[in-house]
Order: structure tokens, then sequence, then C-alpha cells
């Protein structure tokens, strides 16, 4: 059962990275590219999961329980900051570019430019 | 977006997001959450009253110049606050080394300097997300990331 | 052989390569400043490297090293060859300065030159005294790029190119001789000049791959064939002090290389089992240097101008040289006359060459003229010239009592030494190469000073003036050595080369044969004749059929192998980058979709091109044109429309994009209307049109007059290629049959 | 107190730097440039303490929090980093002390500040590369870098740059996704991140997961490889490079793709075993890649006619250099790599920053149109010289030196092909540096060209990259002893350092 969680989460991964090369559309692909990010996460998260494990809070209630690994959260949650600042970037250049070609098709873009030149 | 159901129940929901937001932040060591997720709850607090209300209202949208301080001094606080472990002799970023008091756990004020941290990334995260968002839905950007 | 440690080394390169800052600075104050301060380094050089070689004449070695550059250190070390050769060198380059004051005196950037000029022989006198291969480099190198500018001094098209060529080359040639020290270094651990080619089979590297590196390097330098291709562009080119240093002193670095490189590094003690490959490596020296002397003296035959027959008669020389290098590699210890013949050719082919070459510039200087075909009957207006121009070509051509003379009797007894001792037919066969070689050379020389100074005159000479005083004395000095060189031919032997062949572990029973050459025999003394009536009968035909002899530029080396070398890497390369550019990305990556479209309708266009012949030509009508955009205008109008969904926002966006449209289509217009030039831009449509037709129909009347064949229009260089066919059919049958 | 916490106030100092401009800057303009240039300078005189440190102490460590690894954030510097340091914080001051004048004749007066305080940022983030002995510290770091490289593309805000930013951006996203998941592989199987403790683990975990192990690998070498622009995977490469303001694009050129490199070194030479990667296919796969970058991008810097564009191409040959003396595995060639790190951060800034200034004041940016500025500008045109000459490698200029080492080491490795695959790529360089070099010396200008004065600072920082280039390959025995331990102990016994 293990596996069949790693390999949908590597289907996801590839999902996204075919999304990320092979659409035009530059929202497209920015979406692609946070479906492969969040597949990267799925994956961290699946890491340090531990069965029946409780949160990783230190409380005088629960002191030597089994619990989940917390360091595969941390990085989930710092991988995620990264990710909404791509993203965010990634949106305001396609905003702008937008507004310069009345498009967002990159082959477009590309025609458009090279006719310019 | 002159609907005036989203318009009432924004208005009805956006204390309750900010005070969720504000609790997370505030409890990001003892519980899940933290400066991140609460920043986020905040702005998005933000963005949806824009949402509602367009963004050419004026009343109570965070102006972006206003954003950026708060943004800045977000992550200045949290350098500061590292740089304070260095100031008490142990190494950047320390905490119980540095003679930080750690309290009693459960509480709000525990774990030495981690609520400060989280309060300085809430700022930070909560200031950012509404830049970048004023950012990609204004209709002429200044300026970008 | 005791060593000494001394700055003098360092002084000599130090001297020309600070003195070029002096120049500078002197230039500032005058031009009689700037050209007395360039005549005082010069000769403060030439008197430091006569001290020098007083010291190491006395059986001292002079050593000098600069720990901590560049992690290898700068090593100088002078023995009796390095020492002679400076002195050459700088005498020659004085000799030179003093005759360029004159000469440059109306030249454009004199100051740029000068500074060239003093700083190159900072870097060639370096070559001559460095210690290691790799200090040698660096002079190399130094001594390169400096030459560069003295090559593209006039900076007009002709000589930028040949300029493009030698520095190409010359690059190229300093990567290969990069390669032997990278080779030397790792096998080694040091570029020092001793004996390693059994390191080198012990570390499993192939010594031909050094060789063929040697070759590249210093075979570029030595303007060895097929590596020649820049000398007879770039040595006429250059201002006439220029090339008589470039000819004289600068492609004997190449031949000095080999003297060191073959001689010592990739030697062998004899009854080595290594020994098959230093003779190997001899016998292919002497075909090259065979090969190199007949096509050189050949295609200095078929120029006619004075410089470029000079420069190839330097290549050809060059021939001789590395002739003799070979034959002494060939014998292994008894090479020592093979040896002596390339020392001596070098020291005189250095006054002899420089000396031509100066008298060219005279020439060139009191005429302006250096076509052959156009000058001519000037012995009434320049009889001293033409005297010195007569001693000059007496040692070139090996007339008894002049230095030629001395060198090429040596080379001629290192052949048939060789033939003595291994027996083989294909020498006999290189040494009657030799002897018509002399006949060549014999000839081409001739035609020079007799077109130049006899036959009719073509213009008006009488302003023309016979040399000034200045350099009369240089001229002066020349003949000296010359004389002097050829009187005392044994002399000069015993003064000049026994001390150098001693450095090397030759027979000494060679050695002291080498001390009784048959200078005054018989036969020796009637070689010449052999030449001039080969001279004769050349020069007889040359004038009977030269006329007839138009070569087509096809056949040239440059064209036969370079350009095919070039063409095929470039193809190569191109797929290589359309699967990289093009096809990869395009399978990985939707970004790079558009570009392959763009890169497919280049290809077509050019494919178009490609099929496109001169007489069915048809260009698509201006009203053609027109309809074509207005239907790509319909088309975009389309997809204008499918954003016509949104609210006011979109609708303005619209209009933005509309407008945007409409700018772009007229500046689509507007190059068409550049197109066609001519046509006035903003007057009416229709007219315009009208126009716009009758000129694209003038234009493909125009195409189809026109015919286009790429090869046809560029100069030819000449059909050296022709002659390296037949000479490798030679080689190949000597090889298999003969030998 | 400094000298305990240098480290990781070395990496603060320009963030903070980039927050305080951000503050400050935007109602003070000048603030931001002056700051800036000090700000950079006092990095770059820390990265000077912190190798004067590594000389003496060999290596140093510190423990962000004082939580030491496995848990805690490792920064370690050794003489490898300490000289990596040195490169990126010294030319980026250099960088930055030629912006000072040029730069707001360059891009839009409202976006200055925000270009200083992206600057810093990607400073910052380029020294916490170097400097991070932890895998998620170093993905962190290698994400902020990228947006800010992405940023520093498009700041200006015009069409081609913004076009180029996005096509950058993609594909770094995509590299660093890609090294995300090999960074969670190698978690998954040996539960660490920091790189000492993974390597001490690796071997067991490539005992019970072979695959896993070498799936990761993989993964991280090619997503290292889009992002530092090895051969099939530039493609970003020439225009991000060839599109952005000057300053950009020396840095960006010179800099942000080394500190890739910095990466693969890192995970290569200290994760991995070296006989681990031996028995892999990798060395085969890196050396074709970058035989062929080395001539690829080599010859399409010749077709170009645009001189930013060229040296965009030419530095895809470059990279090829780099990654051909990481693929040899032998010990002359990684010091080549290192030093060739180096020595093209100082040319290729060099190169772009001349290329810039020609370009200002000819108004044109194709080859052919920079005939005959050497006259007006000698300064210029001959750094732009001196790099070419550089690049070419001729003695005794600091290229020269990498290629030696690179060369050596082809020979120790026993691969003769790729000393020819150098000389031959040398001549290549010739082909496409030299017609610059002679026409802007000894050709008749084709253009109108402006007479104006060079700015102060532009010259300054010029000279001393000029003189860093004589420097550094006449006395090349200084670095490369520095360096020389470090390698060895790679070689002789694993886990020696970077």
């Amino acid at each position: 059962m293990d596996n069949l969680f790693y390999a949908m989460i590597f289907i996801i991964f590839l999902t996204g990275f075919w999304i990320m090369l092979r659409q035009s559309n530059l929202i497209k692909k920015i979406i692609g590219m946070n479906i492969m990010e969040s597949a990267i996460f799925l994956f961290l998260v699946a890491m340090g999961y531990v069965k029946e494990g409780s949160a990783p809070i230190a409380t005088e209630a629960n002191p030597g329980l089994a619990y989940v690994n917390p360091l595969p959260s941390a990085l989930v949650l710092t991988g995620i900051v990264v990710s909404v600042s791509v993203t965010a970037f990634a949106l305001g250049l396609t905003v702008r570019l937008y507004k310069h070609y009345g498009t967002m098709d990159v082959d477009e873009i590309t025609r458009m430019r090279s006719e310019e030149l | 977006m002159s609907d005036i159901i989203v318009r009432v129940v924004t208005r009805l929901m956006i204390p309750y997001l900010q005070l969720y937001g504000l609790y997370i932040i505030l409890y990001g060591h003892n519980s899940p959450g933290g400066g991140f997720a609460g920043g986020t709850v905040i702005a998005s607090s933000l963005i949806l009253y824009v949402l509602a209300f367009g963004i050419d209202d004026e009343d109570l949208r965070l102006s972006p110049s206003v954003a950026r301080i708060i943004e800045s001094c977000g992550a200045l606080a949290y350098v500061g606050i590292g740089l304070g472990g260095i100031l008490l002799g142990a190494n950047f970023l320390s905490n119980k080394a540095a003679g930080f008091p750690l309290g009693i756990p459960g509480r709000v004020f525990s774990g030495g300097t981690i609520v400060l941290l989280t309060v300085s990334i809430g700022l930070k995260v909560a200031s950012t997300m509404i830049t970048l968002f004023t950012n990609i839905a204004e209709k002429e950007g200044e300026d970008e990331s | 052989m005791s060593e000494a440690v001394s700055i003098l080394p360092l002084v000599l390169v130090l001297l020309p390569t600070l003195g070029t800052g002096a120049v500078v600075l002197a230039a500032r104050y005058g031009q009689h400043l700037r050209s007395q301060v360039t005549n005082f380094v010069m000769f403060a050089t030439f008197v430091a490297a006569c001290w020098q070689f007083y010291i190491v004449q006395q059986g001292t070695e002079l050593v000098y090293a600069l720990e901590g550059f560049m992690e290898f250190g700068l090593r100088w070390r002078v023995d009796f060859v390095g020492a002679t050769f400076s002195v050459v060198v700088t005498l020659v380059w004085f000799l030179a300065t003093v005759f360029a004051r004159d000469y440059m005196a109306h030249e454009h950037h004199q100051t740029r030159f000068f500074a060239f000029w003093t700083f190159t022989l900072g870097g060639t006198v370096g070559v001559f005294v460095a210690g290691d291969l790799f200090s040698l480099f660096l002079f190399f190198e130094a001594m390169t790029f400096a030459a560069y500018v003295l090559v593209i001094h006039e900076q007009d098209r002709e000589s930028m190119r040949a300029g493009n060529v030698y520095l190409y080359l010359s690059i190229a040639g300093g990567l290969a001789l990069l390669g032997v020290i990278f080779l030397l270094q790792f096998v080694v651990g040091a570029t020092g000049f001793e004996p390693a080619l059994h390191l080198i089979v012990a570390k499993g590297i192939s010594p031909w791959l050094i060789l063929v590196m040697l070759i590249g390097g210093f075979g570029v330098k030595a303007g060895m064939l097929p590596l020649h291709i820049w000398l007879p562009k770039a040595h006429p080119v250059a201002p006439a002090p220029a090339s008589a240093v470039l000819s004289a002193i600068m492609i004997k670095t190449g031949a000095y290389g080999f003297l060191r490189l073959l001689y010592v590094v990739l030697s062998v003690p004899d009854g080595s089992a290594l020994f098959v490959y230093q003779q190997n490596f001899g016998y292919l020296f002497i075909w090259i240097g065979a090969v190199t002397m007949f096509i050189g003296a050949i295609m200095g035959i078929l120029n006619d101008s004075m410089k470029r027959v000079l420069a190839y008669s330097s290549i050809s020389q060059m021939g001789y040289i590395l002739f003799a290098v070979g034959s002494g590699v060939l014998l292994g210890s008894r090479g020592a006359f093979g040896f002596a013949g390339a020392w001596m050719h070098m020291i005189n082919h250095a006054f002899f060459k420089s000396f031509l070459f100066l008298l060219a510039g005279a020439v060139y200087l009191h005429t302006g003229e250096l076509d052959l075909n156009k000058l001519g009957g000037l012995r009434r207006q320049m009889p001293i010239a033409l005297g010195f121009f007569l001693v000059a070509a007496a040692s070139i051509t090996g007339i008894p009592g002049f230095n030629g003379y001395v060198s090429k009797i040596v080379i001629h007894e290192a052949i048939l030494e060789a033939y003595h001792l291994l027996h083989w037919p294909s020498l006999l066969w290189l040494e009657r190469i030799f002897v018509i070689t002399g006949g060549l050379t014999a000839a081409y020389i001739s035609k020079i000073w007799l077109k130049t100074f006899f036959g009719k005159p073509k213009k008006d000479w009488s302003e023309v003036r016979d040399l000034n005083l200045s350099h009369r004395l240089v001229f002066g000095i020349y003949v000296a050595i010359s004389l002097i060189i050829g009187l005392s031919a044994q002399g000069a032997v015993d003064r000049l080369v026994l001390p150098a062949a001693n450095l090397l572990p030759f027979d000494q029973g060679d050695i002291a044969h080498l001390g009784h050459v048959p200078f005054w025999g018989r036969a020796e003394l009637l070689s010449p004749v052999t030449s001039y009536a080969i001279a004769v009968a050349v020069l007889f035909l040359l004038w009977k059929f030269g006329d007839r002899i138009k070569v087509p530029r096809w056949l040239s080396v440059e064209y036969l192998v370079y350009r095919q070398v070039y063409n095929g890497f470039r193809a190569g390369i191109l797929g290589l980058i359309y699967l990289a550019e093009t096809w990869l990305p395009s399978r990985i990556s939707s970004l790079t979709r558009a570009w392959r479209r763009v890169d497919q309708v280049t290809q077509e266009t050019k494919a178009q091109i490609k099929r496109w012949k001169p007489p069915k030509v048809e260009l698509i009508s201006a009203t053609d044109l027109m309809k074509k955009l207005e239907e790509a205008r319909a088309q975009e109008r389309e997809q204008v429309k499918v954003w016509r969904v949104g609210d006011g926002e979109l609708k303005r966006r619209i209009q933005k994009v509309r407008q945007e449209w409409q700018e772009r289509e007229e500046r689509l217009e507007e190059r068409i209307y550049d197109v066609v030039e001519g046509v006035p831009r903003g007057e009416a449509k229709e007219e315009g049109k009208k126009s716009l037709d009758e000129r694209v129909r003038e234009l493909a009347d125009w195409a189809a007059t026109r015919k286009f064949n790429p090869y046809w229009n560029t100069k030819n260089l000449g059909f050296d290629a022709w002659i390296v066919a037949i000479v490798i059919a030679l080689i190949l049958f000597v090889f298999l049959v003969l030998r | 107190m400094i000298t305990a916490h240098i480290m990781p106030l070395t990496i603060l100092l320009p963030l903070v730097g980039a927050y305080l401009i951000l503050l400050v800057g935007s109602k003070h303009r000048s603030f931001a440039r002056n700051f800036g240039l000090l700000t950079t300078g006092i990095t770059f005189a820390m990265v000077c303490y912190i190798t004067y440190l590594v000389s003496n102490q060999g290596k140093m460590a510190y423990y962000l929090g004082g939580w030491a690894p496995p848990l805690g954030i490792e920064l370690r510097a050794d003489p490898i980093t300490a000289f990596l340091l040195l490169t990126f914080a010294g030319v980026s001051f250099f960088v930055l002390l030629f912006a000072y004048d040029i730069l707001p004749g360059e891009i839009n007066g409202k976006v200055i500040t925000r270009y200083y305080a992206l600057y810093l940022v990607l400073l910052g983030s380029l020294l916490g590369i170097v400097l991070s002995n932890d895998f998620f510290n170093i993905y962190v770091f290698l994400e902020i870098s990228s947006i800010a490289a992405a940023a520093l593309v498009a700041v200006n805000g015009d069409k081609l740059a913004m076009e180029a930013s996005i096509k950058y951006l993609v594909m770094s996203t995509l590299g660093s996704g890609t090294v995300l998941m090999g960074i969670a592989g190698l978690y998954m199987v040996t539960g660490y991140l920091s790189l000492d403790f993974l390597a001490g683990a690796l071997p067991q975990a490539y005992a019970s997961h072979p695959l896993t192990v070498l799936m990761t690998l993989g993964m991280l070498t090619v997503g290292i490889a889009v992002k530092a622009a090895l051969f099939p995977l530039h493609v970003w490469l020439p225009d991000a490079h060839g599109s952005a303001p000057t300053s950009s694009s020396a840095i960006l050129s010179g800099l942000v793709v080394k500190v890739y490199i910095a990466v693969l070194l890192k995970l290569l030479y200290r994760v991995f075993p070296l006989d681990f990667l031996a028995a892999l296919p990798l060395q085969g796969s890196l050396l074709v890649m970058a035989t062929l970058g080395i001539f690829i991008g080599s010859i399409m810097a010749i077709r170009q006619r645009d001189i930013k564009k060229m040296l965009a191409y030419s530095t895809v040959a470059q990279i090829g250099y780099v990654f051909l003396g990481i693929g040899l595995f032998s010990e002359k060639a990684m010091l080549g790599a290192v030093y060739h790190v180096f020595s093209h951060a100082v040319m290729k800034s060099m190169l772009f920053l001349s290329a810039g200034l020609l370009i200002k004041y000819s108004g044109k940016r194709t080859i052919a149109d920079l005939s005959g500025l050497g006259r007006v500008y000698p300064i210029p045109m001959i750094a732009f010289s001196v790099g070419a000459l550089s690049m070419v490698g001729v003695p005794p200029l600091a290229g020269f030196m990498s290629k030696w080492y690179l060369g050596l080491g082809a020979l120790e490795a026993n691969q003769l092909l790729f000393l020819l695959v150098l000389l031959l790529s040398s001549l290549l360089n010739g082909f496409y540096y030299m017609p610059i070099v002679i026409g802007g010396f000894f050709k008749k200008e084709t253009v109108e060209i402006r007479q104006e004065k060079i700015p102060l600072g532009a010259q300054i920082s010029l000279l001393v990259l000029i003189a860093a280039t004589f420097f550094f390959g006449l006395f090349s025995n200084i670095p490369i002893s520095f360096l020389t331990p470090t390698v060895q102990g790679i070689f002789s016994a694993f886990g020696g350092g970077i």
C-alpha cells in the first residue's frame, strides 16, 4: 500500500511536469508547476507520517508517545512559501506579458516577437 | 461584484478570519499552525475584502507602501531576534542557550523566542501576500515581486 | 660546459620589452626623439646580445630563473645556439630599424608601429634564450600577438584579411604547441629541453601525437606546407622592415623549435629500440622539407609581386632548413651534417632574406611599386640598388664566395651522407629535388632583378633617386656579412657550427669531418652552374608560355583542404545545433515549439532560395502581396473576436490590441515599401502598388540576367594544391615502391 | 564576537541590507545606491576575513541556534568554499561599483531601489548556498536565488526581458522541483539532510534501496544541470542573459550559474563516494554533455551578431569546461574546475560590463557596430580584449591557468581526447572573440560614437577586474596552493571538504 502511495505521487509529479512542459498557455504552465510541487510536498509529508502517531507537540500530557516526524512538515512549509512566491512572481510576469502582447500563449508571443524583430 | 450577499457575508467573515489568523500565529508553537499559515489567513481576509468591494475601495485597503514597510519590518524583526541570540553570547537564532525563558509548555508565552519569531513571520507573510495580490490585481502594476 | 647564473638573458628580453614603454613615452616629445630612442634600444639589445655571445662562446651556459611566475617559473638558459641566434636576431632587427626610420617616415600610426616593433623583438629574442618549452611558448605567443599589429599595419582590406589568417593559424599553432607542453608536463613533470622520448613511450602516449602537435605548433610559424598559407598573405602586406624581420627572423622561431625538440626532446641514444621513431620522424621531415622547398620555389616563379615572390622564397628556404633538420634526425648520432646545414642555413637565410626584403622596401620607397610587371628599366636610376640586389641574389642562389653557398653545400653533403649510410634510393630522389630547387631559386631571384632593373621602363622613373646614405650603410653591412661568411667558409663553419654541434652527442668523426668540408672542390664550385642552367631554361619557358599558365582558385590548398574541413566541421556542428536548439527542446518543451516553427520557415526559405533558378524566376507581385496581407489581417481579426466576451475591461484591452495590430500592419507595409527602394512611402496606395509592380518586374528581369556563382568572384591564390597532389602521389610511390 | 559568528552574519548582512533599502530607499533613491554598495563592500570584507580565518584554521563550522546536526542547520567553510565566497562577493562588489553611475541610465528610475534590494538578496542567497552544509537550506537559498535572478532579468519591464525572465523562471522551477524531489528521496532513504550524515548513511541506504538512490542522484544532477545550463538544458540561458541589464547579465553569467555548480560539487564529492560514482554511467554522460556543450556553445556564439547573446552562448561553452572538470574525477581537473569557476566569473563579468559600456556609447548591440570603439574608449575595449584573450587561454592570464589544470586533469584521468577538446575549443573561442578585439582597435567606426566620460566607478571596477585577471594568472600558485590540500583530501580519502 505504501508503494502505491508513492507511485501516485510520482504520477502526480509527472503530470505536473508534463503540463509545465507541454502546455503553451502560461497560466497552465504555472498550474502545472504547482501540481508538480504539490506532488513533492505530498511526498515529503507521506515520508514523515508515522502510523497512529500524534502531532509532534510537546506537552506534559504526551511525553513519550509515538509522534509524526515534524521535520518533513517543516520542509513542506518552507517549500510552500517558496512555491507561493514563485507562483506569484510568475503570475505577475504573465500579467505584464499579457498587457504587452494581448495573449498568454507562449508560441503566439514568440511568433509576434519574431515578426517584430 | 455588487452582490449584496457577498458583501454582507464578507463583512461578517472578516473579523473572525482575522481573529483566527491571529490565533494561529500566536499558538504556532503549541499547536499546528504558525507564522506562515496565520499570515496567509490574515492576508486572505484582506484579499476577500478587496474581492468583495473592488480594488478601488479606499476605505479598508492596506496601501502597498504600508504593506511594504510592514514586510521589511517583519523580516528585520526576525533577523533582529536572531541577532539577539548572538548579543546574548550564544549562536545566531539560539533560544534557550541564549537565556530566553522557556516558560510553561502550553501557554502563549512559552518556547522562548519562538512566539516573537512567528509573529514577525506572520507580519511579513501577511503583508507580502497583500503586496503580491495588489501587484497582480492592479491595472498598472508599478513593480513586481 | 659550466653553468653560470646571470641576469644577462633577462636583460636581453627586458630591454626591448620595457623599451616599448620608452618608445611610447618618447613619441610624446616628437618623432626625432622617438626614432633616437628606438635606435638606442635596438642597439643596446644588440650590444647585450654580443656580450652574452662573448661569455657563452667561452664555454659557459647562462641560466636564470624567475620562480613563482605562473607556478612554473620563467626560465632562461643560453647555450651557444641561443646566444648566436640572439646576436643574429638583434643585428637584423637593428639594421631593419635603421632602415625603417626613412621607410616609415611617410606612414601613418608610426608610434604604434615602433612600439610593437620593439615589443616583438622582446618576444622573439626571448624564444631563443628560453630555458624550457613553457617559457619558449610564452615568448612565442607574445611575439605572435605583437607581430599581428605589424602585419595589419596598413589596415586596409587585404592586410586585415591577411592578419586574420595569420592570427587564427597562429592561435591554432599556439594551441597545438600548448598540447605538446601539456603532454610533456604530464609525462616528465617539467618542460625542459631533456630527452623524453623513452618516458613518453613508457607512459603509453604515442610519440606521433606529439610530433603532429609539434608540426602544428612550429610548422605554422616555419611556413611548412600545407600550413604556410598565412605567409604569402601576411608578409607582402606588412611594411618592408616588418616583412624583413617576419620573414628572416620570426619564421626561424619555428625552425629553432624543431631543432630543440627533434634533436633533444624527441631523441634517443643510438641503438635504442625507440630509434625507429626518430628515424621515421627524420624521414618525414626530409620529405616535408623537400615538398616545401620545391612548391615554394614554383610558387615564387609564378607570382608577380616582388614581396610575394620573396615570401614564397622564404617558404622555399624554410624547406631547405627542414630538409636539413630531417636528414640530421634521420641519422641520429651520425647526423652532424644535417644539423650543421640547418643551423648554418638559419643564420644565412636570416641575413640574406632580410637583405632582400629591405631592398624590395627600398625599391618600393623610391618607386611606389612592387608589381614586377609594372617595374622595369630601373638600372639607370638605381645602379647601387642593383649592385646590392645582385649580391643578395648571389647569396640566396649559392654562388661561391657568398654566404648562401656555405649552407647549401653543407645541406647537400648531409643528404648525400644520409644516402651513403642508409642506401635508400628515395634519398637520391630527394637530392635531385634539392638540386632542381636550387635551379628554381635562381630562376625566381633572377626574375626579380631582371624584371625590376632591366627591360623597358613601364613608367616614368626620372624622379627616382638611388638609395640614400643610411640605406647604403645598412646594405653595406649586409654585403660585408655575406662576403665574410662566404669567403671564409670553413672558418665560419668552425666558429659558428662546431661549437653548436658539440652541444649534442654527435659522432666525433663526423664533427671532425665537418672541419674539412670540401667547399672549394670542383663539383661544389660548379653547382651554381647547374642551378643557373636550370634557371635559364625555366625563365625561357616562363617567358614563352608564362601567359598561358592560369590556375583556377579551386586548386589551391586553401580551397581544397581548409575550406572543406571547415565546411564539414560547420555542417556537423550545425546539425548538432539543430538537434540541440530545435529538435531536442521541441521534444521536451513547448516553450520552444515556436522556435522550431521559425526555424522551419527559415529552412524552407533557405531551401527555396536554393531551388531558385535565375532564368525561371517568379517573384510575387506587389498586388498579390497586398492580398495576402489582407488575408492575414482577416485571420488576426478572427482571433481578436475570440476575446470579445468579457466586460468593459476586456473591451478596452481589445481596443489596445487592435491598435497594436494596426501599428504592426503599418510597420509591415512600410517594410514592404522598404524592400523595393525608391517607392515613395507617403503617396497614395494605388500608385505605390503600381510602381511596386513595375519595380518587381524590373528586379525579376535583373535577377534573370545575373549569374550567381559564389566561387568565381573570389581571387585565386594559385595552384599549389595541384602540385601537392602530385608530390603526395610521388611520396606514396617512393614509400611503397622504392624504399 | 564577530569572529565566532562571521558566517551567519555574512549571509545576513546583504539580506538585512536589502530590506533596509526597501524600507528607506523608496523615498531616497541615492540611499539605495550608496547603501547597496556599502553593504556589498562590507560583505566582501567579511568574506575576506572568512578566507583569512579558513587559511589559518582549515575549516570552520557553525550551528544555527546552537543545534548540532542532524537536527540543526550547519554552516561550513573550508578552502574551496572560502574561495568561491571570495569570488562571489568580490565580483558582485565590483559589478555594483560599476553599476553605481551606469545603472540609473539603463533602467527605469522607479525600480532602482528594487533592483538593489534584489541584487543584495541574490548575493545573500549565493553566499548562503555556498556556506550551507544542509540540503534543505541549500534548496531554500537556491529558490531565493532563482527568483531574485529572474526578477533581475525582468526588472526593467521591457517585453523581451520579461519573456526571457519567465522562460528562465519556468525552467529553473523545473530544475528546483527536480532537485527538491531528489532531496526528498535522499531524506527518505537515509533520514538525514545534513551533508555529512548523508554521506555516512548512503552506503547502507544504497545497499537496501539501490534504485531509489540512483534515481535520487539522477534527479539531483539533472535538476542542477538545468539550473546551471549544462548543454541540452541550456535553452533558457542565452535569452535571459542576453536581454538583462548590463550588471544583471554580468552577475547572472558570472556568478549565478556557478553557484549551482558549487552545489553539484558538494553533492558529487561530499555526499556520494567517489567509487560509487565511478561505477555509474554518470561520468560518461557528464563528459559527453560537457563536450557537446563546449562545441555547440562556441559555434552558436560564432553565429551570433548581438554581442550580449554571443557572450551568453560563450557562457554555455564555459559551463561545459567546468562540467568537464567535474566529470573527469581527477585531482587536477577538479582544481581546474574550481579555478575556472573563479576565472570565468571574473572574465565573463568583465566582458559583460565592458560590452555594456560599449553598447551604451555606440548605441548598437551588433558586433559589427563596435568597430573602432577602442580608440575612443580604450579602457572598456582593453578590458574586453583582456577578457577575450583570457577566454581563449592566452598566458599569462587567469583563463590560461584553469585550462592548464583542466588539461592536466584530462591527462591524469587518462582521457587524452578531452585535452584535444580543450585545445580545439580554445581555437573556437578565438574565432568569436578575436574579431571584436580586432575590430575594436583596428577598424573604422561604422556608427557615430558618442563622446562621453566614463564614470569613475566603472573605470575603477574594470581596471580592478583587469588586474585580477592578470594577477590570478601570474600568481596562480597562491590560490592553487590554498585549494590543493582540500582537493587532495577529497581524492585521497572520502569526506575531505567543500
